[in-house]
């Protein structure tokens, strides 16, 4: 496919205390490979981003508080585009360029 | 009962005018509002604005569950409360003020923490219920009650300055039907690691922001009880599944967001449930183990 | 005052705990709080909550305006108030409620209405206003005394089913000063013809829905009482000006627009400006027949 | 401009009681012509929306609770995709193919 993109531009966002884990900032405009491994033809999808959010753009150590076992952990939501992402497939979604990505973690306090 | 020529009280016209005359009420909603029940579990920030506002609306019977006392600690966003009741009850605490803002409303008290064997029973003879709690035990217990009661639930939370907001088992159709709204537990299968979870003691929480949660918990909940079936026989509308998110620093500060249906392998509310009314009753359920939780559950 | 090395009461760290530790209010926070006074134009259904967060939340002084006195129709909505009170002033009646919830705050009365006359020298001594009233007439006055002033105001308004949330004249600049947030007069120059005006007695309105936008006053008031200057020198940041847009059985419910900036030829904040604390004090300006109205101003 | 569509199909919407005029519809999907005159090659301008609106959608006799001296009446505020009118141009912005007109009549209630 060498018509595609080389790179995806996606905004991620966090909510409910996640933004904690990615240096206090809720909105993040991320570059990634359309593909991954960025040298074969298989589009990325969010569990691909997912692992690239950790191994990129994470600074707290407390990876198990954003993912546990090769994908997001419960209690958070996926949002692609304001739909849960049961809705599209959970996270093998193929990203879109331009796409809106929102993690919210579940709150419980009263 | 036969539909009477003044079916409420010269009292009740004056007191509640400004929302019966809106066509989203009307009569007919103010008496659906009078007929109805609803339990508020949770007497905290929460559940402090929600009843003070159901209470003013004219609902016929609100009960309240909570465990605590009142604290210091709650006054700067639990409004019904007051320095001078520190130390009472918190549930007698917020029925001296919702008695005094509408003597005509029939208040319930239930002092003590909902549990697996006290939930059905507690739970049964309300139409919806509010949840106002602080824990993930007493969210997926509340939810697994309502799906066995086929009771709607509005469920909202708050941490810091975010808040969310959901209507739950809307409609509330029996277990395995898949035109009924998603529960708890469709939404969130697996309960969250317990070192991820953060209470209001500990990460803190702006009064408004709770504040604001709990007044839209009062806005479904009569959403819910007031609306009109198009014909006598056909099921009222409902809207689709829906999660609120509310940042108060975030700009927009509100996001709507749709939801997914029921799961179709849900262990409450589809077709292969193993929540059972005889697995909670005899108490082998145990919540707190299942989120994994070292302190006992605390309801605020 | 040189800073204390505790600033604050043991009963005060106590009771603004869950606040206090969060980063975007803070002990700094806090203290801006205590050294704040907020004036609340309207003790009804926006005035009510707004008040209860605001003196939960520790603001150090809060004056509250209003002529009414309380009735039955104010009840499913107005929650500071109550049946026994019925017929009092709605100011003292508040202020009952106030003062139970948060004997720390100084509680100011302003009984009987805001007029061109009286508008200056009640707000002067405020740091932000609230702008909970229901006519046309009272918002130009108020939105001209805080550009006069140079106070922010926190403006709401609601109707039947929606609600709409302004924050106004923020960050608040003098006159001419381009980079100074609008003020009532730039999104609206013109009032709206009095037969289009509905009142909440003709209209009718729903509890939450004005409960909702009240909490959401007190929000942004302290949200702009405890901004941080990133130094000594520098300005806080402001958000742009946003409009709320409130719409309970809409879907989403909650729409954030963004709003122009100040009008170069408003009557009020521009270098243009004709509104003068002369022509307000003399009387010369008056806002009933600006707006066309037939019946006195009220202030709900 | 013979390549412009012939017409535009706009969303738009009523709140804080416009819809009460508007046969208690909040929103409305408006197919309507690409210019105005249509024969001519002048853009169709909110203004003429506004118009269009007054004579094809309107139920309500009240026609001066929305439209006063040729545009619409003080105390409604327009918005252009979520953005006050007056950033874009007033009543002179030219109407796009998808865009989404909100009018909001301002409350007074408390
Ligand atoms: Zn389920
Ligand atoms: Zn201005």
């Amino acid at each position: 496919m060498s018509s595609s993109p080389e790179n995806l531009t996606v905004k991620v966002e966090f909510s409910g205390g996640l933004e904690l884990l990615f240096s206090n900032k809720r909105t993040h405009t991320i570059t990634l490979p359309a593909h991954t491994p960025s040298t074969s033809t298989t589009p990325t999808t969010i569990r691909d981003l997912v692992i690239y959010l950790c191994d990129e753009l994470m600074r707290d150590p407390r990876r198990d508080l954003f993912v546990l076992d090769g994908t997001v952990r419960p209690g958070i939501l996926v949002l692609i585009n304001d739909a849960d992402w049961e809705l599209e497939g959970e996270d093998a979604y193929e990203v879109k360029n331009g796409d809106s990505i929102l993690f919210v973690s579940t709150l419980h306090g009263g | 009962s036969p539909p009477n020529r003044w079916p409420l009280s010269q009292d009740e016209y004056k007191r509640y005018g400004r929302q019966l005359i809106m066509p989203e009420i009307g009569l007919q909603g103010q008496l659906r509002l009078k007929n109805a029940s609803v339990l508020i579990i949770g007497a905290g920030g929460l559940g402090c604005p929600a009843a003070a506002y159901l209470v003013g609306a004219g609902v016929g019977t609100l009960g309240l569950v909570d465990e605590d006392v009142v604290e210091h600690s709650n006054l700067h966003r639990q409004i019904l409360h007051s320095t001078a009741r520190v130390g009472m009850s918190k549930v007698d605490s917020a029925l001296v003020s919702l008695q005094s803002l509408n003597p005509n409303v029939n208040l319930v008290p239930h002092h003590g923490r909902l549990t697996p064997e006290t939930a059905i029973s507690t739970v049964q003879p309300y139409d919806i219920v509010l949840d106002c709690t602080d824990t993930p035990a007493s969210r997926y217990l509340i939810s697994d009650t309502c799906v066995l009661l086929g009771k709607p639930l509005v469920s909202a939370s708050a941490l810091r300055i975010d808040g969310q907001l959901m209507v739950l088992n809307n409609p509330p159709r029996s277990a395995g039907d898949p035109t009924g709204g998603p529960c708890y537990r469709c939404i969130f299968p697996k309960p969250p690691p317990p070192e991820s979870v953060v209470t209001c003691g500990d990460g803190g929480i702006l009064g408004p922001v709770v504040g604001t949660m709990g007044v839209l918990q009062a806005l479904e909940a009569i959403k819910v009880l007031t609306r009109a079936s198009t014909s006598e026989n056909e099921q009222p509308v409902t809207e689709p599944p829906t999660l609120l998110i509310f940042s108060a620093y975030a700009n927009p500060m509100f996001r709507s967001i749709r939801l997914r249906a029921r799961k179709p392998k849900c262990a409450a509310c589809s077709a292969h449930a193993t929540v059972t009314p005889e697995a909670l009753n005899s108490g082998s359920l145990d919540y707190v183990q299942f989120c994994g939780m070292i302190d006992p559950v605390n309801l605020l």
